[in-house]
């Protein structure tokens, strides 16, 4: 009775109302790791509500999780219980729920199954025409049909591939020859219809985030990156040669917001040694980071 | 005329220069054109040149369309140090649809949802569609006429597959992880692979 | 340690996979890390590739950069053959990355691929850094350091643009004429070419 344990769990994780105050004590009794291997948690774990997200994020749907309970419970397939796969089955949907994640519609129409299949179970034997099919087999023929495929899913992801797995070797023409492969041609309106053709499918941007003003800004950005890894890597450059006075105090003000927009998504850092001394920028870099934790 | 040396070093060159898979088609009627060879002489050269390469750190190797050298599998470790760009994963959801497309093809994406159980986004066909993996094979007699798809030689490429049935075998039913076997006859299986 | 045989072999399939000529430093730091090879060791099994490819179709050859191997000099012409196709024609996702980048950088792969809803393939970043267009501006600081994109000074010129103030402005998406039906901005933008 070695699952004795884990009926006890599972019971409590039926029977038990999860709301997010019990979460503390609750215990889930599995882990759920790149979508296949299965974990087993200390009994005392607390799992905090994003991680119990993303366990039943893992799930890619509700065939998914029906099999994963028949694993779990070791039941045989062809001999489904249906009445303590139904209840484990909505107690996990139901957990779906408390934790907001967003529950697909197919989650739903399984529940809806398998109580259909339960209720006709629950019929007297007599009652049932004597033709007729167990009803758990459309089900059990679902099941079986998508682990074939998930697991060839497997087979696929490991087979070697190109880029993961396998790379080829080329050679080139040598310097002096002057044949070049003819390189596609690009009209400047291709370019604008292809953007164009991104915003109307997605509409993610407004349209005064293109507008001229944040355009040289973003080039600015650019200009000034290029010009700090030009710097030889880690070396500070003066904060005042990222400015070119002639460019009036229009260029001014764009330089000084694009190096204000850098500093905000951390790519460059400003130094100032003394108080009223010069103040340097340069790239942040990867060490950076770690410093600050 | 052009001696077997000769012939053995252009079509090395010319499979080492091009960066897709050089089919004998293309060596005869592109590269070759004014060599007059004949298809088996191509073949002879290409097995000689697979041999040569055997022991070399690169082999010459036959995809779906055609060949190519590859990086010795045993190298690939050491020479990932030398690039940056860290492979793409993919994520569950596309490679089942993957699969079922390459198994199941012509198929169209409800029956595609019909297995998995769940509906297929967009996003995935999209990136398949992209990544030149799979292509609309035709459109299904059915209201709606819906798009089948099947997969590409580009995706037989991309695996260094030969041909589709160089894919794994899926498992047969029988052998589904979760049948204990205890009372097999309760139910009448007729499961098509 | 390491036999001199696998050293060769290991060296040459580094020199076929770089898409850039190799630098004995760059074999030795970064590919040998681990194997505390000399640099005379490196150097004759250079020497040994470079007379094994003699006779074949590709030669080891050593420009400023590095090593790499190249086409036998005397088939460039036949195999300029196989390249000699009509002009080929970028894809959609290729403009639509390229346009990307250009508005938007310094932008990410990710970023790229949360606008467009699909996975941009390293093809598409490799031939457009191969083709000068976009470069490498920095590395974002967020989990991974994933590359920020950004287009160069040849993708100006190209569309002789003297700065990127000159890319035609967008026009905005709820006044596109397909949306409310108005014809009156049918050219909404000036191109200069």
């Amino acid at each position: 009775m070695q699952n004795n344990a884990e009926h006890d769990q599972v019971n409590k994780l039926t029977t038990g109302n999860l709301q997010a105050g019990e979460m503390q004590q609750q215990v889930l009794p599995f882990a759920f790791i790149r979508g296949e291997a299965i974990v087993e948690k200390p009994q005392d774990l607390f799992i905090p509500p994003d991680a119990l997200e993303i366990i039943l994020e893992s799930f890619e749907g509700p065939l998914d999780l029906l099999l994963y309970l028949i694993k779990k419970q070791k039941f045989d397939i062809l001999d489904l219980p249906i009445a303590p796969i139904t209840t484990q089955y909505m107690s996990y949907v139901e957990l779906m729920k408390d934790v907001k994640l967003e529950l697909a519609a197919e989650y739903l129409v399984m529940a809806a199954i398998l109580a259909e299949i339960k209720s006709r179970l629950l019929l007297p034997k007599q009652q049932v025409e004597e033709d007729e099919e167990d009803p758990r087999a459309e089900l059990v023929r679902r099941l079986q049909e998508y682990e074939v495929i998930k697991r060839a899913a497997q087979n696929i992801d490991e087979l070697p591939r190109l880029e993961r797995d396998i790379a080829i070797a080329n050679a080139s023409f040598s310097t002096t020859f002057t044949y070049k492969t003819r390189a596609a041609e690009v009209e400047l309106a291709d370019l604008v219809t292809a953007l164009q053709a991104v915003l109307k499918r997605t509409q993610a941007f407004e349209h005064h985030h293109i507008a001229k003003e944040t355009l040289s800004t973003r080039q600015r950005m650019s200009d000034i990156l290029t010009k700090l890894s030009a710097a030889n890597g880690n070396h500070f450059i003066k904060f005042e040669s990222l400015f070119d006075v002639s460019e009036g105090r229009h260029g001014v003000v764009v330089t000084f917001l694009a190096v204000l927009e850098l500093l905000k998504e951390q790519l460059i850092v400003c130094q100032q040694v003394q108080n009223l001394g010069d103040i340097h920028v340069r790239l942040k870099e990867a060490e950076d980071s770690y410093d600050q934790h | 005329m052009i001696s077997t040396k000769h012939l053995e070093q252009l079509i090395e060159a010319a499979v080492f220069s091009s960066d897709k898979p050089l089919s004998i088609k293309k060596i005869k009627d592109q590269l070759l054109p004014h060599y007059g060879i004949a298809t088996p002489q191509i073949k002879q050269a290409l097995i000689n040149i697979e041999k040569h390469y055997r022991p070399r750190g690169v082999n010459l190797v036959e995809v779906a369309s055609g060949f190519q050298f590859q990086i010795k599998a045993e190298h690939n470790e050491d020479i990932a140090l030398l690039t940056e760009e860290k492979p793409q994963k993919y994520s569950r959801a596309l490679l089942e649809t993957l699969a079922l497309i390459a198994y199941k093809q012509p198929i169209t994406r409800s029956e595609i949802e019909d297995v998995r159980g769940v509906a297929v986004s967009s996003h995935i066909i999209k990136t398949l569609i992209e990544r030149e993996w799979i292509k609309i094979l035709g459109y299904k007699e059915v209201p709606g006429r819906p798009s089948m798809y099947g997969t590409t030689k580009e995706f037989l490429d991309y695996f260094s597959l030969k041909s589709l049935d160089q894919l794994p075998d899926l498992i047969p039913i029988e052998e589904s992880s979760i049948v204990n076997g205890t009372m097999q006859d309760i139910i009448p299986f007729n499961i098509k692979k």
